[in-house]
């Protein structure tokens, strides 16, 4: 019954195609393609907004004494003074440049470009359970979107209390002198979370409910698993944090104090509240990054995925400990001593399914055929990156050496390992590698590969000396070190880390040069130019409207490359049928 | 494969026919409100009345989720669904809670 | 689409369960993680600052709010009765329960605020005059968490009214109670959180 | 470029010190393991022309060597952390005796006020000294720490002490000086704009200069 | 005039702000404004008709001894004074003199010149220069920093909107302005707790602060009856009454004693901004 509802609709789209306004296929689309397009131009936008707020922070470390920034004049006063970066703006940086970054940068780019791009067509159907609600979740990142960017033009300036907005500092305008750009975030983080939750409602609903004839569980791609994973993460972390932002906006505007101790409120509770929500975010940053790993090292390598099911096994661990670790960033905050020690070991313990996956993603490549293109070489560099932020991360959970080096330079050293080294590294492989499935082009290799060289150098020449200028005790959100006696010594390496931080911001300029340049100089792409064995592959680039003719059917694993009773090819796809092939390789 | 549409399709008519006793429910929650109500007001320790209450209300979530939210009559996989962000809840609340302990 | 077409392409199983109601399943996991930030925040705050509560019927009208309790009882039965009248294809009360369902709905929000309005102009609390989200704790969480689920009494009321104009047009039928059965379950969520707080921030 | 943590001056700093290296050993390690094996792949099983992948799903052995060895390592690794910390932090190893000071930051000092020569908080000889933290080496320090406004972190990075100060709360914090020295308090959460220049200076005296200090302080106190 | 520009853009919240970023909408529409209030006013002054107000603010019996500022902790502003050390400012006293009271004609003026010019409130060695400052409502106070260190600058008016800004280094300046009379708005930098400053706002030009010696003097006021107000951090404020001839100079003078300390004073030393209503609390220090 439900299958009949399900092709109905699907012809429906078909047809509906060749009816639609310009407005309702390109902007007001219900199209699960042009949904993930939309989000990929707004969050590489975005993408570039916190890099440039990154880049002003980085001047600002690197030369606290000079000012004379440069086109320091084209800011307000309130915001940059005869050249000098004013503190109150630099608060405003580091904060809107998390802010910015993680919610409006990554995690849609995660999840909003790719779970929408890739779940409908790497299950084979056509298109998402509820279109319209899919719709909806972009949209609403607009406001939230246009609040941010606004708020940085009111009186007062933009929200200044850091990402994890801790109260009360971000709940007391007359603390802060910013007000009203406060509240505008927290609007803007209502928004985030309705979207979030909007979209993560369809991509579970339609992973759960959908899925082609043949495509079990365990057939299904690594990528949809972590999509899925993440999916549930959003959707029983992000209502928290709604609340919680909430209930911030109440104590700012109609004198509530949840959080306000003169109240009888608890800043600590924020903290809980607030790292409920953002250590299963931080999950919710990387899950899926390890999924296009998978994938993309897979195809590169041309073999499996090295233990399929054990990646899986890993990924749903990592989700359920992403719920019972949040206190680990809490260990200074003044909360209760014992929960630190229950938080340390069940902190320390994610650090197995990390190592199973480094470990598979290893095995993975192990005796491989490796093709090392632009985006398998993003795939490689995740894996390394991320093995690096996930050993710092080891530094922080033991909860001793915590004390020293919490809230110092080597957490944002770890962060932006995971992050950038992980999560973005993990996006570009993924641009690099769907591109021609989303525009029918190739982006060029050559472009590509410097790109990859110039990111990795630089990226490491940023991020790893932070590590060194945590051990100093270099404090996060410093607006000038200079001051300190412990902090002497280390104005060289700032200015490295500055000037590398400008190289990796130019950089980013390369890719998306290609990126616009091969959407009309590209080469033209066929429809499997990697020879990959996923659903989506076996579609035309770009896919139609409503994506299949006929909703395919799967009869292999995901990931079948070199297979030894195929002998023409080295992959099977997964909706090819064994009698036509193989009668063997229809295991697994 | 077939089947499986098939059954959820006839599992469907099975119990449009059979009418939870709607109702019944209905006198039974009715019943727990005034219950709650009166033992509210009781005299008796607080913790008394603070857990009698708990249970109650447990209970009458409980009616209204298992008949009128039909969970008595979904498959297994569903009910899964439903029970999925309990632990979560629970978690963050003890959790929370050992600030005070 | 003719059944042979289809034969062999079924898709995966699932959860046997329609997508819709799957969906609104899944939305209602997210809205118990709203309401649970909410009421967790309420539990931790009251036990930090036990002695800014008042005594249940003290402030808070009880009798009022349990009669308010019992019409959003009220409200789930027609809730299902309608979708028992779609089921057998009983369009005189697919009709009769939905308007039921929603005028019990709105009259529960005209409650409500008559409530709050008496609250705010009409009791002393703690030496200042008016029960507000700013006085205290107990006005904070108190608003909060019932303004949160008169906000979305108010959401639910309005697809009510939007299903029952529907049931008018003929739209819902023993072939369509999907939207009746989805929209219900969202209907008895809001009474289930009901239910919670009724009993945790009138009685308790 | 010295990246190198800061000389240690305190009991705690020790352990911390020491468990700081271990890990950097352990992950040393692995970091050598999983990149130069990244290395190696790369170039080992570079594509070539006509050569074909080894196929295979994976080894349930490995997975299990990799899953417990780790395993192992972090029980023993979170073990030893949570009886450190247990050490460092736990309310039944507070010091009984130790001399306590009450610390407040706000917007953007601290403010330290003195036990006097009584040795006791809250008696009439106490004075409050901004931006100036004194103690005596070698004996156990309490510090009673409290904000007025926002979240502030009392850090003191040679004495390896950190420790946020909640508004609304009243954190002890304990620690024992090894050597005599002069440091700073930083501020390590962001409090404001004011954040960066949130510093005090540490003094840690002999005993005797510490009375010495005290008494000089007495005059003001007095008024 | 940028600050100016931002502040209005900010008011069409956002979305329009942007919006209206390239054009200068915003920025013309401000000098129209000015211009339209100067015009006037301009006018209002006749040289024939005015004159001028001085007198005294006098201060009998003991001088209560001023607190001794620990600046020790910020060597580069302690090394700006003598062997004694700063001391606070509340009441300085010479020659039967009391410094840093405002007075200000608080009754009987009608229609006044705009604000013209800009007050200056600079940050000398740690504290405000002037200690005590007078500006007319909608007139640019020109807030800057001669000490090489980070001074916040924290104005919490109950009547105007407040400001809370910093200056990192020296010679950076900032513009604000209140456009509203209020009689005081504290100022306190955060960075050095003892950094106090008041600024009296009113709607015309005709106020003073009185100088070291206690003497201050207000011209061009235009002949009539006034009633005069002055105003002191310690001993709160005082009335007289004025009759103001045309050429003539008439005196106003104002006595304080030790004594009168601990009077009900609007603006004491602590201020406290009530969270959420935004209202002053005065609470008053032992």
């Amino acid at each position: 019954m439900a299958t009949i509802v399900a092709e109905a609709t699907g012809q429906a789209i078909l047809h509906e195609e060749h009816e639609q306004s310009f407005l309702r296929k390109y902007i007001f689309s219900t199209d699960h393609k042009v949904i993930a397009i939309q989000f990929l131009i707004y969050t590489l936008f975005f993408l570039m907004i916190g890099g440039l707020l990154a880049m002003l922070m980085r001047y600002q470390i690197a030369w606290p004494a000079r000012g004379e920034l440069p086109l320091g004049g084209i800011f307000p006063e309130s915001m940059v003074a005869s050249g000098y970066i004013l503190p109150e703006f630099y608060n405003a940086l580091v904060t809107m440049h998390g802010s910015v970054m993680v919610f409006l940068a990554i995690m849609p780019m995660l999840v909003g470009v790719w779970a929408n791009y890739l779940i409908p067509l790497q299950l084979g159907t056509h298109d998402m359970a509820f279109p319209r609600l899919n719709m909806l979740s972009f949209w609403a990142m607009v406001p939230a979107g246009i609040l941010t960017l606004a708020s940085f033009f009111v009186v007062g300036g933009a929200a200044g209390a850091g990402w994890t907005l801790y109260a009360p500092l971000s709940a007391r305008p007359d603390l802060t002198g910013v007000g009203l750009g406060q509240i505008m975030w927290l609007a803007a983080l209502v928004f985030i979370g309705l979207s979030s939750i909007l979209g993560s409602v369809n991509y579970i609903t339609t992973t759960i409910n959908m899925r082609a004839p043949g495509m079990t569980w365990m057939r299904m791609p690594l990528t949809i698993w972590s999509l899925f994973i993440t999916a549930i993460l959003a959707l029983l972390a992000m209502p928290v944090l709604s609340a919680a932002g909430i209930m911030l906006i109440f104590d700012q505007t109609i004198g509530t104090s949840f959080f306000l101790p003169e109240g009888g409120g608890q800043p600590l509770l924020w903290q809980h509240l607030f790292w409920f929500f953002g250590h299963p975010e931080v999950y919710i940053l990387i899950l899926p990054a390890m999924g296009f790993t998978s994938e993309i090292l897979s195809v590169g390598s041309r073999k499996p995925v090295f233990g399929y099911k054990a990646m899986v096994l890993a990924l749903v661990s990592i989700a359920f400990l992403g719920f019972i670790v949040w206190g680990h960033h809490m260990f200074q905050s003044g909360m209760n001593p014992m929960l630190g020690l229950t938080f340390t070991v069940s902190t320390l313990f994610i650090a197995v399914p990390s190592a199973i996956k480094t470990f598979n993603w290893m095995g993975t490549m192990w005796r491989g055929n490796l093709q090392l293109h632009s985006a398998m070489l993003f795939a490689i560099g995740f894996v390394a990156m991320f093995a690096i932020g996930g050993l710092s991360g080891v530094f922080m959970a033991s909860t001793p050496v915590d004390i020293y080096i919490h809230d110092t330079y080597f957490i944002v050293a770890h962060i932006h390992y995971v992050l950038f080294g992980g999560s973005l590294f993990a996006l570009f492989g993924a641009i690099y590698f769907w591109y021609p499935k989303m525009f029918g082009r190739m982006m060029d290799e050559t472009m590509g590969k410097i790109h990859f060289w110039l990111t990795f150098i630089l990226f490491n020449v940023v991020f790893f000396p932070m590590h060194g200028v945590g051990m100093v005790g270099m404090m996060r959100r410093i607006y000038d070190s200079t001051g300190y006696a412990h902090l002497q010594g280390i104005e060289d390496t700032n200015a490295l880390i500055s000037w590398a931080a400008f190289g990796l911001f130019a950089s980013g300029f390369l890719f998306a040069f290609n990126f616009f340049w091969s959407l009309k100089k590209g080469r033209k792409a066929e429809a499997n130019p990697w020879n990959a064995t996923t659903l989506e592959w076996q579609t035309p680039s770009p896919p139609k409207h409503g994506n299949w003719e006929e909703i395919p059917v799967v009869y292999h694993g995901p990931h079948e490359y070199s297979h030894p009773d195929v002998e023409d090819k080295d992959w099977l796809a997964q909706n090819e049928r064994p009698d036509v092939v193989s009668p063997a390789a229809g295991s697994h | 494969m077939s089947e499986a549409g098939g059954h959820a399709a006839s599992a469907a008519d099975d119990h449009a026919h059979e009418h939870p006793k709607y109702m019944l429910i209905w006198l039974y929650l009715a019943i727990l409100t005034i219950l709650e109500v009166l033992v509210a007001f009781l005299a008796i320790p607080k913790w008394m009345i603070v857990v009698s209450l708990l249970i109650m209300a447990v209970w009458k979530a409980l009616l209204v989720a298992l008949y009128y939210m039909h969970l008595k009559f979904e498959p297994n996989r569903l009910r899964l669904v439903a029970l999925a962000p309990l632990p979560a809840v629970a978690i963050m609340i003890i959790a929370i809670m050992m600030e005070y302990v | 689409m003719a059944h042979a077409a289809t034969a062999g392409r079924v898709p995966e199983r699932g959860l046997d369960v329609y997508t819709q109601k799957v969906g609104m399943w899944v939305f209602l996991c997210s809205e118990v993680m709203f309401f649970a930030g909410l009421i967790g925040s309420y539990v931790v705050l009251r036990f930090g600052a036990a002695d800014t509560w008042a005594e249940p019927g003290d402030v808070l009208n009880v009798p009022v709010t349990a009669f308010n309790t019992f019409l959003l009882i009220c409200s789930s039965v027609t809730m299902v009765k309608a979708f028992a009248a779609a089921q057998e294809g009983d369009q005189r009360g697919i009709k009769l329960y939905l308007l039921l369902t929603t005028l019990l709905g709105a009259t529960f929000l005209g409650v409500q605020v008559y409530e709050y309005i008496e609250l705010v102009l009409h009791k002393s609390w703690q030496g200042s005059h008016g029960f507000t989200p700013a006085a205290g704790l107990y006005g904070a969480t108190f608003f909060t968490m019932t303004g949160f689920h008169g906000f979305h009494v108010l959401l639910g009321v309005i697809c009510l009214a939007w299903a029952t104009i529907r049931a008018w047009r003929g739209h819902w039928g023993a072939d369509n109670t999907h939207g009746i059965e989805v929209l219900g379950l969202y209907w008895h969520f809001v009474d289930l959180v009901w239910i919670i707080l009724f009993t945790i921030v009138y009685l308790i | 470029m010295d990246w190198a943590l800061p000389p240690n001056y305190s009991t705690f700093g020790v352990v911390i010190d020491q468990l700081f290296w271990i890990i950097l050993v352990i992950t040393g390690i692995a970091f050598l393991l999983v990149e130069g094996g990244i290395v190696w792949f790369c170039i080992k099983y570079r594509g070539r022309e006509g050569a074909r992948a080894h196929y295979t799903h994976g080894s349930n052995r490995l997975e299990i060597i990799w899953t417990v060895i780790p395993a192992i390592i972090i029980a023993i690794l979170g073990a030893h952390s949570a009886l450190v910390w247990d050490d460092i932090k736990g309310s039944s190893n507070r010091p009984a005796d130790a001399l306590e000071f009450l610390v407040v930051g706000k917007q953007f000092e601290w403010n330290i006020t003195y036990p006097g020569v009584d040795e006791t908080l809250g008696t009439a000889d106490d004075f409050t000294v901004r931006n100036q933290f004194h103690f005596p080496v070698n004996e156990d320090i309490t510090i009673l720490l409290e904000s007025e406004d926002v979240i502030h972190s009392f850090f003191i990075p040679e004495l390896r002490v950190k420790q946020d100060a909640v508004p609304g709360m009243t954190i002890p914090v304990w620690f024992d000086a090894t050597q005599t020295g002069n440091f700073e308090i930083a501020c390590a959460e962001l409090c404001g704009l004011g954040h960066y220049y949130m510093m005090a200076s540490v003094t840690v005296h002999s005993a005797a200069d510490f009375d010495a200090w005290q008494a000089s302080q007495a005059p003001a106190a007095a008024q | 005039m940028r600050s100016h520009f931002w502040n209005r853009s900010a008011a069409l919240l956002g979305v329009v702000a942007m919006a209206a970023c390239g054009g200068g909408g915003g920025s013309s529409e401000g000098a129209a404004d000015d211009a339209g209030e100067a015009a006037p006013a301009a006018a209002a002054v006749d040289p024939a008709s005015v004159g001028t107000i001085s007198g005294m603010a006098n201060f009998g019996g003991m001088v209560p001894t001023m607190e001794a500022i620990d600046m020790s902790a910020e060597a580069d502003c302690a090394a700006g004074y003598g062997a004694d050390g700063p001391m606070a400012q509340n009441v300085l006293v010479s020659d039967g003199g009391l410094a840093n009271v405002f007075v200000y004609l608080s009754e009987g003026v009608s229609g006044a010149p705009a604000a013209s010019g800009a007050a200056a409130l600079d940050q000398v060695n740690c504290r405000y220069t002037p200690h005590v400052l007078g500006v007319q409502s909608g007139q640019d106070i020109e807030i800057s920093n001669s000490d090489n260190l980070l001074h916040n600058i924290n104005a919490t008016p109950t009547e105007n909107r407040g400001f809370n800004i910093s200056q990192p280094r020296a010679g950076i300046t900032s513009t604000q302005r209140f456009q509203v009379a209020e009689v005081m708005v504290p100022v306190r930098c955060d960075v050095h707790g003892w950094m106090q400053a008041y600024i009296g706002v009113v709607d015309h030009p005709y106020f003073a602060v009185t100088g070291p010696d206690g003497s201050y003097s207000i011209a061009n006021v235009p002949a009539g009856d006034y009633t005069m107000t002055a105003w002191h951090e310690e001993f709160g404020t005082m009335t007289a009454s004025v009759t103001v001839t045309a050429g003539g100079t008439a005196a106003a003078s104002f006595d304080y004693n030790g004594e009168m300390a601990g009077a009900d004073v609007p603006m004491g030393d602590a201020l406290v901004l009530e969270h959420g209503t935004n209202r002053i609390r005065v609470e008053r220090t032992q």
